[in-house]
C-alpha cells in the first residue's frame, strides 16, 4: 500500500518536473533557423564540392593540370585535362569535371594540390530535379561564369554608358568577350589589394 | 522463387505443447523501431518472443573489400562511414593502426586534438542514442532537446573539419588542419553549457518514474553473456565489468587524463542507460582537461609521401561510442592493404540479442534493442 | 499524305475532349492517375499536396541522421508541412531515400515504393542514393548504383551527407515541381 | 582471475606440442595446415610466418603489433585452444579469414581479448585454400556463430558443426565469396 502511494506521489513529481522544464522552454530563445528567409553562415572550412580557385593577381586558374587530384581521389570522381599554351611555362587547365555524386568530400584533392588551385565551395543547399547537373560539374565553366559575373558586378556603370569610365579601364571596357579576362583582372586587382590591406 | 522465399520467411505456425500456436513476425528491414535497416525474424507466442533472429546485411557496403582496392590513405574516408555517429573514433582506430604499423610519430598536439574531437563526437553520438532510444520508448520531446545540443557539437566540429557527420579529419601522422582559438573557446563554452543540460536530462528523463518502470529489470545481459558474445562498451559496463579500451589498453593521450569509467552492475536496460548518461559527463571532463593541457606545436608529423606498411599484421582497438572497435590490417608491404578486418562493436552487441530477448515481450525487446545502441552500417559494414 | 491521315486524329481526339489540353500546358502534370481533370481544382489539390508532404520514415544510413536533424528543432522541417514522418508507406506521399541501397535491400525498397499510394514522389538524399556514392568501385558486388535504377526519382539532393538545409531545399524543389511555382525565396550559395 | 602471459604461454605449449603421436595424426589429417604453423617450407613470399623454426605459439611485442600472444594451430586444436582461453576468462573478439592466394592457403584468424586485462590473443589456422574447412568454435563461444557465418560468407570457409552457414551479410541467394582474392565481381 505504502509503495503504491509512493509511486503515485513519485509520478506526480515526475509530471510536475516535466511540466516545469517544458514551461521554462517557452521563455528561452528560439533555436530555429528560418531557412529560406535566413541562413546560417557556413564556416571557413566548410566542405562543399570542389571548385577551382583563381589567382588573385591574374584572375586565371591556378591549376596546372598535373592530375595529382585525379590520382588522389578515393572515388575516382575527378577528370582533369590541360594543354600547354604557347608562351606559358606551365600547363593550364581546359577541362575539370567533377562527378559530385561519387564524391565523399574527404578533401584529399585539395590537400594534394601542389599549386593550391582547389578549394571547397560553400554550396551547401544544392538540390535539383535532374541528376545530370551533379554528375558532371564542369568546374572550368563554373569558374568562367564567376569571372564573367565578377566583371559584370565590378563594373556595372561602364557596361551601360561606355563614355565615362574611370581612366584605367577605358581600354578594356570597349572590348567584347575576347577581352573579358582583361576586364576581370582590372576588377580583381583592387579586390585582392583590399583583401591584403 | 520469390513466393517460396516469402512463404519460408513468414513460416507456418508451430503448435506448442501447451496448445498455443506460434507465428513469425518480421520486424524490418525497414521498421521505425530498428534504427535502420535491420530485419529481425521473431517467432512469437502471442506477445512473447520465443526466438528472435536478427538478419543483418541490408546495408552491407563492402567496407572490407574496398580496403583491398585502394591505397592506405584513400581508405580514410571510408572509416567515417562505418559508424557515422562516432566517425572520429573510427578514423582514430584506423590512423592509429597504420601509424603503429608504419612507425609514424604523431605530435602531441595532434593527439590531444584527436582526443578532444573524439570525445565531442562521443557526446554527440550518445545524444543521438538518447533521443532515438526515448523515441523507441514513446517519448518524442527528448529527441528535440538532444538534437538541439548536438547541433552545438556539430557546429564546433564543422568549424574544424568542414563537415557535420562524416568527418575526414585525421591523417596518418596528425590532423589535416589545426584548430583555432575560436574552436577552443567554443568547446569550453560547450562544456559549461552541457553540464546543466545533463542535470536537466536527469530531472526530466532519468528520474521520471515512467522511464524507470519501463527500463528497470528489463533486458538482462550479464557479464558472462557479454564475454561469450564479445559484447563491449556500455553493454558490458552495464553488467558490472569496467571494460573500457581507453583504460584497459590505453592509447593516445588517455593515460594522461583523469576520468572515471562508469560501471553499473544491474545488467538491465536502465544500467546501460545510466552508463551512457554518465559517460557524457566523463567525456566533458576529458574535453575540459585536454583543452587545458593542450600543448603548442605542429599538428602533422613527418610522414612519407606515400605511406607504406611493412608486411605483417597489426591490430588496434579503440573505445568507440558503442564499444570496442578494432581494425586488423594485413599488409604485404605494398601501397594497398592486403586485408582490412573491421571488428565492430554493434555486430557483437547484436549477436547476443537472440539469447537475451528469449521470453521477453515485444515492447520490452524493443527497449532492449534500443539500449544496445545499434548503428546498422556498423553491423553490416 | 494529309487526307488519309485525317480520320485517325479525329478518332484519337474523341476519347479525350476533356480539359487535359489546357491543364497539360503547365509543365508538371499534377496528377497522372485521374482521368477527368479540373484546372483550378487540380491547382488547389497540388497546393495542398505540396504543403503537406508526408515523408515515409525511411532511414538507411548516414543521411538519415541528417534527415532527423532536419526534423529536429533547429531546421524544423515542419515549417513546410513535411514533418509528419509516417511509418506506413500507405500514409506517405514522399519517400526520402536517405542512404545507400544494396542489392539485398533493393527489393524491400521497391516494395515500399510500390505500396505508397499515388500521387507519390521520391527524393534521393545524398550521393549514395543518387549514384551509389563513394561505395562504387570496379567489381563491386553489393551497392545499387542509384535509386533511379529502381524507380523514378523527382528530386536529387547531393552531398555526403547533405546538410539539413539541402534537404529543405529538396522539399522546396519538390513543392515547385508539384505546384509549378516557388513560394519561398531562393537562397544564393555563399 | 587475470591470466599472465607466461602462464598462458606454458598452457599453450602444453596444448600444442604434446606427445608426438598427436602431431603425426595431425599431419596425416591435414598436411599443409601443419606446414603452415611451423617449419613452412612452401615458397610463399608474402605470408607472415618466417622460414625460421618458429615455435607454434609465441609472446609478441604488444606495442608494435597490437596483440600479445600469437599461436598457430592445426584445425583440430582450435576447439581445445578456445576452451583454454574460455577457462581463463577471455572473450571472443572476432573471427576472420585472410586469403593467401599465392600460397594457396586460407588463414583463419581468431581474436580474443580479456575484459579486464590488457591481454589480446590471436589464434591462427592455415588450411588449403580449396575446400577450406575448420571446426566451429560456436560451441565454446556462442558469439563465434555470427563471426564464422560472416567468414563463410566472405571466404567460403566451411565451419564443420556450425548450426547455420546460410548467407548472412550477403543476399539470401548469394553464391559468391567476395573477399576471396580471385573474386572478380558478382553477376
Amino acid at each position: 500500500m505504502k509503495r503504491v502511494i509512493l509511486e503515485i506521489v513519485g509520478g506526480f513529481k515526475s509530471l510536475l518536473t516535466g511540466m516545469r522544464i517544458t514551461l521554462q522552454q517557452f521563455f528561452k530563445k528560439d533555436v530555429t533557423v528560418r531557412y529560406p528567409h535566413e541562413s546560417l553562415k557556413m564556416t571557413k572550412r566548410y566542405r562543399g564540392h570542389v571548385v577551382l580557385l583563381r589567382d588573385p593577381e591574374t584572375g586565371k586558374s591556378l591549376c596546372v593540370a598535373c592530375k595529382s587530384c585525379e590520382k588522389a581521389c578515393p572515388s575516382d570522381c575527378i577528370v582533369v585535362e590541360g594543354i600547354k599554351r604557347e608562351g606559358e611555362k606551365k600547363k593550364s587547365v581546359t577541362e575539370f569535371e567533377l562527378d559530385f555524386t561519387r564524391c565523399s568530400l574527404c578533401g584529399s584533392c585539395v590537400e594534394v594540390c601542389p599549386s593550391d588551385a582547389l578549394g571547397f565551395s560553400k554550396d551547401y543547399n544544392l538540390a535539383s530535379t535532374t541528376k545530370a547537373e551533379f554528375v558532371k560539374i564542369d568546374l572550368v565553366r563554373r569558374m568562367e561564369g564567376e569571372i564573367a559575373a565578377d566583371a559584370a558586378h565590378a563594373q556595372p556603370q561602364p557596361a551601360i554608358p561606355p563614355e565615362n569610365p574611370p581612366g584605367g579601364t577605358s581600354g578594356s571596357a570597349a572590348g567584347g568577350t575576347p577581352a573579358a579576362t582583361g576586364i576581370q583582372t582590372g576588377s580583381e586587382k583592387p579586390a585582392g589589394q583590399e583583401g591584403k590591406a | 522463387m520469390l513466393l517460396e522465399k516469402l512463404q519460408s520467411a513468414v513460416g507456418a505456425g508451430v503448435i506448442l505443447p501447451d496448445g498455443h500456436e506460434t507465428f513469425v513476425l518480421n520486424l524490418g528491414p525497414q521498421h521505425p523501431a530498428t534504427h535502420g535497416v535491420l530485419r529481425v525474424k521473431l517467432t512469437m507466442d502471442g506477445e512473447y518472443i520465443l526466438r528472435a533472429e536478427p538478419v543483418p546485411g541490408y546495408i552491407h557496403r563492402m567496407q572490407e573489400k574496398m580496403g583491398e582496392n585502394r591505397s592506405w590513405s584513400k581508405y580514410l574516408p571510408n572509416t567515417s562511414r562505418i559508424d557515422y555517429l562516432s566517425a572520429m573514433t573510427y578514423t582514430h582506430a584506423y590512423v592509429l593502426v597504420v601509424e603503429r604499423a608504419a612507425g609514424i610519430e604523431v605530435p602531441p598536439r595532434a593527439e590531444y586534438l584527436r582526443v578532444i574531437t573524439s570525445e565531442l563526437n562521443r557526446i554527440s553520438s550518445h545524444l543521438v542514442w538518447f533521443g532515438a532510444f526515448l523515441l523507441d520508448l514513446g517519448g518524442f520531446t527528448p529527441l528535440l532537446y538532444a538534437f538541439d545540443d548536438r547541433e552545438k557539437i556539430l557546429d564546433l566540429l564543422e568549424s574544424v573539419t568542414g563537415s557535420r557527420l562524416t568527418y575526414c579529419y585525421y591523417r596518418f601522422g596528425g590532423l589535416c588542419n589545426d584548430v583555432d582559438a575560436e574552436f577552443l573557446t567554443g568547446a569550453r563554452e560547450f562544456v559549461a553549457y552541457m553540464r546543466p543540460r545533463l542535470a536537466m536530462y536527469r530531472q526530466l528523463v532519468t528520474d521520471n518514474i515512467i522511464l524507470r518502470k519501463r527500463l528497470e529489470g528489463i533486458g538482462r545481459i550479464d557479464a558472462e553473456l557479454c564475454r561469450k558474445y564479445g559484447a563491449t562498451g556500455p553493454v558490458i559496463r552495464g553488467a558490472g565489468v569496467a571494460n573500457d579500451v581507453r583504460r584497459v589498453e590505453p592509447y593516445s593521450v588517455y593515460p594522461l587524463l583523469d576520468f572515471k569509467i562508469p560501471v553499473y552492475s544491474e545488467c538491465d536496460c536502465m544500467a546501460r542507460y545510466l552508463v551512457r548518461m554518465d559517460e557524457m559527463e566523463q567525456s566533458l571532463r576529458i574535453v575540459e582537461q585536454a583543452i587545458a593541457q593542450l600543448p603548442e606545436g605542429p599538428v602533422m608529423g613527418k610522414v612519407p609521401r606515400v605511406v607504406k606498411v611493412p608486411a605483417g599484421d597489426y591490430y588496434h582497438a579503440v573505445e568507440a561510442a558503442r564499444g570496442r572497435f578494432a581494425i586488423r590490417i594485413v599488409s604485404d608491404g605494398k601501397e594497398i592493404p592486403y586485408r582490412i578486418k573491421l571488428r565492430t562493436p554493434s555486430f557483437s552487441n547484436l549477436s547476443l540479442f537472440e539469447e537475451a530477448s528469449r521470453g521477453m515481450m515485444l515492447p520490452d525487446a524493443l527497449a532492449l534493442m534500443g539500449s544496445l545502441d545499434l548503428v546498422i552500417p556498423d553491423i553490416d559494414r | 499524305m494529309e487526307t488519309p491521315d485525317q480520320p485517325s486524329p479525329q478518332v484519337n481526339s474523341a476519347p479525350n475532349p476533356t480539359p487535359t489540353g489546357p491543364v497539360g500546358d503547365g509543365e508538371p502534370a499534377p496528377d497522372c492517375s485521374s482521368i477527368v481533370r479540373f484546372a483550378k481544382l487540380d491547382e488547389l489539390l497540388a497546393l495542398g499536396r505540396a504543403n503537406s508532404l508526408w515523408p515515409l520514415t525511411f532511414g538507411l544510413a548516414c543521411c538519415a541522421i541528417e534527415m532527423m536533424a532536419a526534423g529536429a528543432s533547429r531546421f524544423d522541417i515542419s515549417r513546410f508541412g513535411a514533418e509528419v514522418f509516417r511509418p506506413s508507406p500507405r500514409q506517405a506521399d514522399v519517400m526520402i531515400v536517405a542512404g545507400t541501397i544494396n542489392r539485398k535491400m533493393a527489393l524491400a525498397v521497391k516494395t515500399l515504393y510500390d505500396q505508397m499510394p499515388e500521387p507519390k514522389w521520391v527524393i534521393a538524399l545524398g550521393n549514395c542514393a543518387i549514384s551509389g556514392g563513394p561505395f562504387v568501385f570496379p567489381g563491386q558486388y553489393a551497392v545499387v548504383e542509384g535509386v533511379d535504377k529502381l524507380f523514378p526519382v523527382d528530386v536529387y539532393v547531393p552531398g555526403c551527407p547533405p546538410r539539413p538545409e539541402a534537404l529543405i531545399e529538396g522539399i522546396l524543389a519538390l513543392e515547385e515541381k508539384i505546384t509549378g511555382k516557388r513560394r519561398w525565396p531562393r537562397v544564393p550559395p555563399q | 582471475m587475470t591470466p599472465t602471459l607466461d602462464e598462458l604461454n606454458q598452457a599453450f605449449l602444453r596444448l600444442l606440442t604434446p606427445a608426438p603421436a598427436l602431431g603425426t595424426a595431425c599431419e596425416m589429417h591435414d598436411a599443409t595446415s601443419c606446414e603452415g604453423k611451423g617449419v613452412s617450407p612452401n615458397p610463399a613470399p608474402t605470408p607472415p610466418p618466417t622460414s625460421a623454426p618458429v615455435p607454434p605459439c609465441r609472446i609478441v611485442e604488444g606495442k608494435t603489433k597490437g596483440y600479445h600472444f600469437d599461436a598457430d594451430l592445426a584445425p583440430d586444436q582450435i576447439v581445445p585452444a578456445g576452451r583454454l582461453l574460455d577457462e581463463r576468462g577471455f572473450a571472443i573478439d572476432a573471427v576472420t579469414g585472410v586469403d593467401w592466394l599465392a600460397a594457396g592457403q586460407m588463414e583463419i584468424v581468431y581474436d580474443f581479448y580479456h575484459p579486464v586485462s590488457v591481454l589480446h590473443v590471436v589464434l591462427r589456422c592455415r588450411v588449403p585454400r580449396e575446400g577450406a574447412e575448420v571446426p566451429t568454435l560456436s560451441e565454446v563461444f556462442p558469439g563465434a556463430n555470427w563471426h564464422e557465418r560472416e567468414t563463410h560468407d566472405f571466404f567460403g570457409i566451411r565451419f564443420t558443426g556450425h548450426p547455420d552457414l546460410s548467407p548472412f551479410l550477403l543476399p539470401e541467394d548469394a553464391d559468391y565469396h567476395p573477399l576471396r582474392k580471385d573474386f572478380t565481381g558478382a553477376a
